[in-house]
């Protein structure tokens, strides 16, 4: 046990997880010598050789396709996508291969595959490299979507999608590859997914999100607490599948919800989350639930981010808003 | 070649039987292989069903029966009936490709992981001279390039891309001239010559066995057909020139072949022609008996480990069914 | 004024709005002398020339991203996607491109161009020809959506989205191609988007739909009548723009809802609806909002299609079930 | 030559500058054309800024500023400030490109619709090396052949994608020969003789206007400098090679050419690189001045006719960032 940032987390998970098991092959674009632009695959050519660590051709039609057919071949790989947002140029591949070759080949082939890409923003890079994609991969039957944001979760949750056999799109937090920090176990261990997890309990109110917008939103709860207000933190953990007893309980117990999320608010997954909630609580419900969301645009150029992506001070003030609408 | 001719005749009898039930709506939307017999069992004889793989399109029945998928199944596929995806555990084939062009990135990627875990398989993908603009194509021979990965690109050049013309497709001289611009192997091969077609693979597959990596094969040929059982190619289609082909049929082009050596006959070739259509109907009469699946059949196989959301439906669709 | 079938309706549109404008060009796979495979651009090629009406190679990618070429160049594009889910191929064209080139460039180039694709179910197509992909597009800021119902609709909304300087998704109800008929004027007319239409008026409770499903549902509610429950059907025209106070002033009435859609569950615009209507009429409603869906699995061969696409004794089976549930 | 000479010299001064300003934290991550300003720069004098049209992927500055786009909008948008991206109205521009490619199908649809209007603009599209594994290259050059748009294919061959060698790049040969197979003209040029690929591309373009169709130009140059300001090439660059490159400098280059004519010597030389110096600072200092946009900017320009929605999350906006 010791402390790791995430980044570090699922390095040593990947690492683990090859020594265990020769059959994992890891490719993509820059993965090799570089260890990844974020370095999530540091030294793991220098340990395993170029034919499982494969720096890929610049395409990601292809990068995700071969990985398909690696997978029929009787490898399991894993695909880091440089960032999300170029899953867009992956989309048929992934949205209807990947997702559907178990079903369209009646469970002849399995899909033991897990794509890795950083997610969300934050961080101001270029263009289309900050864009909270999610709501696309979780609209997606066939497919499971994980989002964790801790350390531990990061290496457990991982362990867990590379041994599955079914299709895992695996969603790193990029603003906490090296913010976050916290203990983590050295030796291998895995997190079942579907199982959300309690950040921080409360009484009054039920604020739920994923990945880094968890972190905030945790900041958040603090600073709510010193007005009074008992915040229950939800961090989802995995959106496909997704913990609606989990959820169910709190709510249950709250009768007040938000939930935060990075992406535009129409269509995201926090619609899910409140169509499901409305379904499944409604009597429990004191208030409307409250979308914590970017507004309908694209995510402009880094310096004008902030403005873009929620952040604690206003997940603070809607909340507190949300507080005092009576039933 | 008396096998392959016999695959010709039975997949020749196959579309011919298939699209008389369509007519009666005993049979879904399909796609036959009239015309491109010659190119698809050339190729398909080259290969060893026991080791190599294919990743078809939707328009080569003949490769898909010598590989091993059962004849009843791509009938049951084709009637919408989901029981007919399925593909034998001991046949090494992809499923059948509707997303054009989809298919080639996931065959290269099984060609490389055949190599990368030391066997010698090749992988045969089909693709049409359609689905050749697709990006998918280029991505995947300059992958296959650079892996040096067992793959053999299969282009059937017949013409058409549903009412497109080959010359609205590519202002390109030949499509295997591309294999140059990713470091492969390249050729062109009249397709309608079983011979001509079966040499060019078995030369790409010992390439690829031998380690020297992929093959782009353009096979050039026609669709004698309709696109498939809902088109209407009076619409857009050359007579004179469809004309020109049907006269080079490659079923023809074999008996003739066979004929002039002097060991095929009216006799020999009825009683190949009974034996398929008996072989069909048979095929089909199997097919018609499995029974439509129920409303479990959206959720089987979706994944090995399903979410619990989905098994809640599962039993929900499945009660609401029964309760209708 | 005549009785026309949808594709008619949408055929006449564009023959008169390219009579209109010389501008407007429309390209596509085999919408030539095929006039496409559903006949919605038969005899345009005809009437305007094989340099207007263009059979394109078969690439999505680069049908799409060539029409936002020809649309910076100063033409006006409409845009045949063979079917919807070859969107996927070219969706990084759509979701970063299309929608995003008038941000990107702070209002430098403005994309006049319409895509028109079949969308939806229920005519037994081939695998991966009837999915009802709307929600990836309604999460996608800078596009709009349009999915009308009827034949009058689609005439007035296709001729509004071709005049508009914004890139328009234009779904047309593959299954209402034929069967959709209806009185159509046989002048040019447009119909402003983000109005919805109300296809039947009632008190009880509020049916949401759009494209093929509000003619269904619209049945649906005759049989409600039948057994004395008077429901509203919404049919939406427009996804975005989204008429919420139009939705909200029915939800006010009846204080029940329930939306229907084509697609999976989880992530639909289903669930967008209902987030929307529990934040605008949290204090009417008296039940849970319903949701009809596809179920969380691909949309299946043909033969079983009936099980998976939402049908007029489902909606009245769980209509009539949500009128007995009390607030 | 002189004036092509001094837009290299701009922009390198332009590269100096920002990097150093990156490392103080004043400017974001970008991407230098250092090494590479023959190829760009021989290019961009080959085109007629009033009538052809530029789609750049990230690193030609030489090309916009040639074409009117003003530096100190490239600097504000590599500053993250939006207002950067707004292209002026006489200046006949695509975007910066960051999604690899993605700019190539639009460039040929650019072309196409010139074609169509009866105008003789032509088009380039620059990108690299790596964004040349991409679908949209392939679908873009088909269509061109097909459509014989006046497009210019400008790939700089820099040796590198990031980390990525040419060699894991792609196993052909070199990449003009792709043209080939989309029977467009191909030609490879040394992308550090500014003359030449000034000679290649006027050629390209000629035949561009006289309706003579498309072509790829593989313009072989190398990137002496890193990927970007976040990225570290002794992790993984050639060091042997680098230095061979870095001796080809094309500034060099053309710097000795000048002086061997007699027409340079040292003081010109200092005279011009003080001039650009001021010239860029002098941009530089535009662009600090430039406010930051406030939360405006996410909605501007998004839509012609925006939705109500989004028309209410504007108002929301605004009031609570004047609130906070
Ligand atoms: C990605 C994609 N785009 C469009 C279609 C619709 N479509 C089905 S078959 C076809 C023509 C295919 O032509 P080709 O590849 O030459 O094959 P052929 O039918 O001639 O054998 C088209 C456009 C599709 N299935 N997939
Ligand atoms: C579609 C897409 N995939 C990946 C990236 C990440 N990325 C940015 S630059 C780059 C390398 C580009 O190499 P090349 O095209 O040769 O251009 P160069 O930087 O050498 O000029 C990569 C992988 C991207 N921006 N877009
Ligand atoms: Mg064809
Ligand atoms: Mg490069």
């Amino acid at each position: 046990m010791s402390e790791k940032t995430m980044i570090e987390a699922i390095r040593e998970c990947m690492r683990q997880e090859m020594e265990a098991d020769d059959k994992i092959v890891v490719i993509g674009e820059d993965v090799g010598k570089l260890g990844g632009v974020f370095r999530a695959t540091d030294g793991l050519q220098a340990q395993f050789g170029d034919q499982r660590v494969v720096d890929m051709p610049l395409a990601e039609g292809v990068i995700i396709g071969s990985g398909i057919g690696l997978a029929i071949s009787g490898l399991r790989p894993i695909i880091e996508l440089q960032f999300l947002g170029f899953g867009h140029q992956a989309f048929h591949q992934i949205g209807q291969q990947v997702a559907r070759l178990r079903f369209r080949s009646q469970g002849r082939h399995s899909l033991p595959l897990v794509i890795r890409s950083p997610y969300g923003g934050g961080v101001r890079t270029p263009e289309l490299h900050s864009d909270a994609f999610e709501a696309y991969y979780t609209h997606t039957p066939g497919l499971k979507v994980v989002a964790p944001a801790s350390a531990y979760d990061a290496k457990g949750l991982l362990a867990e999608a590379i041994a599955g056999d079914d299709p895992v799109l695996f969603l790193e937090p990029l603003k906490g590859y090296r913010l976050v920090k916290d203990e983590v176990p050295d030796e291998r261990y895995r997190i079942p997914l579907g199982k959300l997890r309690v950040m921080r309990e409360g009484t009054d109110v039920t604020l739920i999100a994923w990945s880094a917008a968890s972190v905030m939103v945790n900041q958040a709860a603090e600073e709510l607490a010193a007005q009074g207000i008992s915040a229950e933190v939800l961090d989802l953990r995995s959106l496909t599948p997704l913990d609606i007893d989990g959820i169910a309980a709190s709510v249950a117990k709250t009768g007040r919800v938000a939930v935060i999320q990075e992406a535009p608010l129409t269509g995201g997954f926090a619609s899910e989350i409140i169509a499901t909630i409305q379904e499944e609580c409604f009597y429990s419900l004191q208030a409307p639930i409250l979308r914590i969301t970017a507004p309908d645009t694209p995510y402009p150029l880094g310096g004008v981010e902030d403005y873009f992506v929620p952040d604690a001070a206003r997940v603070v003030a809607e909340v507190a808003a949300l507080m005092s609408e009576s039933a | 070649m008396i096998e392959a001719l016999r695959l010709m005749v039975l997949t020749r009898t196959f579309d011919e039987k298939a699209t008389a039930m369509q007519r009666q709506g005993r049979f879904g939307t399909f796609s036959s292989v009239r015309g491109q017999e010659a190119s698809v069992v050339g190729c398909s004889f080259a290969l060893d069903p026991q080791k190599d793989w294919l990743a078809p399109q939707y328009r080569e029945l003949p490769a898909l029966i010598r590989h091993g998928y059962p004849i009843e199944n791509f009938a049951l596929y084709f009637m919408g009936n989901p029981r007919g995806g399925a593909i034998p555990e001991n046949v090494n084939m992809l499923p059948l490709q509707i997303s054009l062009a989809a298919q080639i990135p996931q065959a290269t990627g099984v060609a490389w992981g055949l190599k990368l875990q030391g066997s010698d398989g090749v992988v045969v993908t089909f693709f049409g001279d359609g689905a050749s603009s697709e990006g998918d194509v280029h991505e995947s021979m300059n992958l296959a390039g650079v892996t040096k990965a067992p793959v053999i690109f299969f282009l059937q050049n017949n013409g058409w891309a549903i009412s497109t013309p080959r010359k609205n497709q590519t202002a390109a001289r030949s499509f295997a001239e591309r294999a140059l611009g990713y470091g492969i192997h390249g050729v062109t091969v009249d397709g309608n010559d079983l011979l001509a077609v079966h040499q060019v693979t078995e030369e790409a597959v010992a390439r690829a066995r031998a380690g020297e990596g992929a093959t782009l094969i353009e096979s050039v040929t026609y669709r004698t057909g309709a696109h498939n059982t809902a088109d209407d190619p009076s619409r857009y289609i050359d007579q004179a020139e469809l004309d020109e082909w049907v006269k080079k049929d490659p079923i023809e082009r074999v008996e003739n072949y066979l004929r002039a050596k002097g060991v095929w006959d009216d006799a020999t070739a009825q009683a190949m022609r009974d034996e398929c259509a008996a072989e069909i109907d048979e095929a089909m009469t199997k097919a018609r008996a499995v029974p439509l699946a129920g409303p479990e059949a959206l959720f089987d196989h979706v994944y090995v480990d399903p979410p619990a959301r989905m098994e809640q439906q599962r039993t929900a669709w499945i009660e609401r069914t029964a309760g209708a």
